[in-house]
């Protein structure tokens, strides 16, 4: 199975959680929907709207809880047919993080959950706090960005 | 039915070395009801009883023994009792190494045919 | 079909660490390509040496080309990672029959059948071999010299050979044997289901606090089970009748422990 | 914020096309889709109602390749244009590193186009971003319609534009200037990370 982490010190408590949830999709990510690690997925972009969707639906139902007056949910489990969907905000130093984890009928929400926790543990003690960032693209990147858009256009 | 399954719990808890007792539901992992004694975790319990009960239940149904009715794992320090009751419940007990193992089942089956009513 | 292949190849080209292969593999041994879907499915299982579905593939794959014994250790090895897997389940189904071992193959397609009601090929697979099982005079003695091939390491124990059963945790026999209500062997079966077990038992008394186990005792319909670890990774079980009392069923487990413990050491392990 | 990964070299960016309701963000977003390779770009998610009204929002991620050796990917999202969805538009307008505003080009859509964008900076401003640090491009839509009905990009301009931000002319059901706008965009986004005014990084 694939796993790639944009962050490394996701990595290992990403893994960790994989094998001991037997999660079969994980996705961990910013609440605006900026994925730090996945396991499980074969295409980029197929991560990238699955974690569109589930940072929207946190953001949504916490703006939901804010309405109605009500502690903001902090687990959201969807029980499926064939698989289920565990949605969980968690705290970092890093900053605020989501955490979709897709799991089939070889594991239960209940191991999902109870793992979950050493998980978002392992995350909040191995997070760095924010570094101050400098400059990351050349000065002359807009020659490359025009190619680029040129041929993602096929002008 | 809440007051019925405490009370079947409240029966299990009172058998010398049990830490605890709860209703589990054996797709989620997750617990009903439960009675523990401090420093037990409830959602731990539940999620891996669960999890072991339907390994094992999975292994007896392929070797042909067919459904389990009790199983118990005894470890070094502690074990761990669980009972299938209807509507997809378990009834789950952790105890004392030590523990009547026959008190407590007899405990057990009555607390799952409680879950029936 | 052969777009199909051509849009699966085209990703599998794009990202060769997809399990994209499985369903590659599947496609061309469904239009016959076995040894290119041979070819698929061993490299991607070299990648994802766990992956049941391309375990599973690659049993079928076995079996078109007669190996039914490399197919059989296929789907054990799927049914080691996901117990209930049902492609692999219906893969042993198929060595059983194969085996003239009807009864059995009805006992595990029965079981696939309810795992996966709207499998319409297990249906039709399992009324067909409830025919043959119906018009098969009972237990091939053929298969009962299976158990008989192992090492003797339950001798003298009752039911050394079809009711004592030693494996790994990768779900393989190592010795002993398990009969099923036929009299028919089902040892590799009963080790692939046993073969998360183990390590399900370790996992329970860890995160619990209890330690090390020692035993799972199962009461069940037709039988009293009793589970070891033996050293890391063999597990015992030993099957007594209902009538025979649990204690005396953990005694005779702890004597097969004995053995297999001491049998093991013999052997390195 | 764009995430940036130092190990593997790759930049993933939120782009937020913003705007009044029917003024042509979610065909911005299907012409892109229609255009591109099919290898470069993942699923569209329009999450709307019945009548094709975007409820929550679109979304379309793209591979824009290697920038000064960085592998670029940018995560496109259209937010609601009615006024009444505006709780939704704040939440997706969370950590965007730019927004492109659709304007209705028609005369008479004027008002709506202040009003969105005045909510605009307003739900910007609630987020603690101050807007005049946010890339941005300007784009009028609508310009085939005929001239008595829409008012000039130069109108626009000085009716819209007071940051002097670049902006685009465009017929995004035809495809017009929807290139363009995403180019332009692109490039402020991708300036301010050559600038390295980019703050953080996630």
């Amino acid at each position: 199975m694939t796993t790639t982490v944009v962050e490394l010190w996701t990595q290992e408590p990403l893994l960790r959680f994989v094998g001991q949830a037997s999660a079969r999709l994980v996705v961990v990510m910013t609440p605006a929907g900026q994925v730090l690690a996945q396991h499980g997925f074969a295409r980029a972009v197929d991560l990238m709207g699955v974690a569109a969707l589930g940072a929207a639906i946190m953001a949504s139902s916490a703006a939901l809880a804010d309405l109605v007056g009500e502690p903001r949910y902090g687990t959201i489990f969807h029980a499926g047919q064939r698989h289920g969907i565990h949605l969980a905000a968690l705290a970092t130093p890093r900053g605020p993080l989501v955490a979709l984890t897709v799991f089939g009928r070889e594991t239960s929400i209940g191991l999902v959950g109870f793992f979950f926790e050493e998980f978002a543990a392992a995350l909040r003690s191995a997070a760095p706090a924010q570094p101050a960032r400098g400059p990351i693209l050349a000065e002359n990147f807009e020659a490359e960005l025009g190619q680029s858009l040129a041929s993602l256009f096929r002008r | 039915m809440n007051d019925a399954l405490m009370h079947a719990l409240d029966r299990i808890s009172r058998v010398r070395g049990v830490r605890g007792s709860m209703f589990v539901a054996v797709d989620d992992g997750l617990v009903v009801a439960q009675l523990l004694m401090e420093g037990v975790n409830g959602k731990a319990v539940a999620a891996l009883a669960a999890s072991l009960a339907r390994k094992v239940g999975g292994a007896s149904g392929a070797i042909g023994a067919g459904r389990v009715q009790f199983a118990q794992l005894a470890a070094e320090g502690g074990t761990l009792l669980v009972a299938p009751a209807a509507h997809d419940l378990l009834v789950v007990a952790l105890a004392d190494p030590n523990v009547n193992v026959g008190l407590c089942r007899l405990e057990m089956v009555r607390a799952a045919e409680t879950s029936v009513r | 079909m052969a777009d199909d292949i051509r849009t699966i190849s085209d990703a599998l080209a794009r990202d060769p660490a997809s399990l994209l292969y499985a369903d590659l593999s599947e496609l061309l041994r469904r239009r016959g390509d076995v040894e290119q879907a041979l070819r698929v499915a061993e490299q991607g299982l070299a990648r994802h040496p766990e992956h049941a579905d391309g375990l599973a593939c690659l049993g079928r794959i076995r079996a078109d080309r007669g190996e039914l014994d490399r197919a059989r250790e296929a789907w054990t090895r799927a049914l080691a990672v996901a117990p209930g897997h049902v492609g692999a389940l219906k893969g042993m189904g198929f060595t059983l029959f194969r085996a003239g071992d009807a009864r059995g193959a009805v006992e595990l397609l029965a079981l696939v059948v309810q795992a996966a009601p709207s499998d319409e090929g297990a249906r039709r697979a399992l009324a067909m071999v409830r025919r043959e099982a119906a018009a098969a005079p009972a237990a091939p003695a053929a298969r009962a010299g299976a158990a008989g091939e192992r090492p003797p390491v339950f001798l003298g124990l009752e039911g050394a050979a079809a009711d004592i059963l030693l494996c790994d945790d990768r779900g393989r026999v190592i010795a002993g044997g398990l009969t099923g209500a036929d009299a028919s062997d089902v040892s590799e079966l009963a080790a692939a289901a046993l073969a998360g077990v183990s390590g399900e038992a370790q996992r329970t008394a860890q995160y619990l606090g209890l330690g090390a186990w020692g035993t799972i005792v199962a009461e069940t319909d037709r039988a009293n089970l009793v589970l070891a670890p033996v050293t890391a990774g063999a597990l015992l079980l030993v099957r007594r009748d209902r009538s025979v009392p649990i204690g005396l069923a953990v005694r005779v487990a702890e004597r097969a422990l004995g053995a297999a413990s001491a049998w093991l050491e013999r052997q390195g392990a | 914020m764009s995430l940036v990964n130092f190990t593997t070299r790759e930049i993933t960016c939120k782009i937020v096309y913003y705007g009044p309701g029917r003024s042509g963000k979610t065909t911005n977003l299907q012409y892109i889709y229609s255009q591109v390779p099919n290898e470069r770009r993942g699923r569209m998610v329009s999450l709307a109602t019945q009548t094709d009204r975007t409820l929550f929002f679109d979304f379309l991620p793209l591979d824009l390749g290697s920038i000064s050796g960085f592998t670029t990917k940018f995560q496109l999202y259209t937010v609601p244009g009615q006024v009444y969805y505006n709780a939704t538009r704040k939440l997706v307008l969370q950590g965007a590193d730019g927004v492109v505003f659709v304007a209705d080009s028609q005369a008479r859509q004027l008002d709506e186009n202040i009003e969105s964008l005045q909510n605009l900076h307003q739900n910007v401003l609630e987020q603690g971003v101050d807007i005049r640090g946010l890339p941005m491009v300007l784009q009028y839509n609508k310009q085939d319609l005929p001239r008595d009905l829409v008012l000039a990009p130069a109108e626009l301009d000085d009716a819209l534009n007071f940051r002097s931000l670049p902006s685009v002319p465009a017929d995004a059901l035809r495809g017009a200037g929807v290139f363009e706008t995403l180019k332009a965009v692109s490039a402020e986004v991708l300036r301010k990370l050559s600038q390295g005014s980019a703050g953080r990084e996630g």
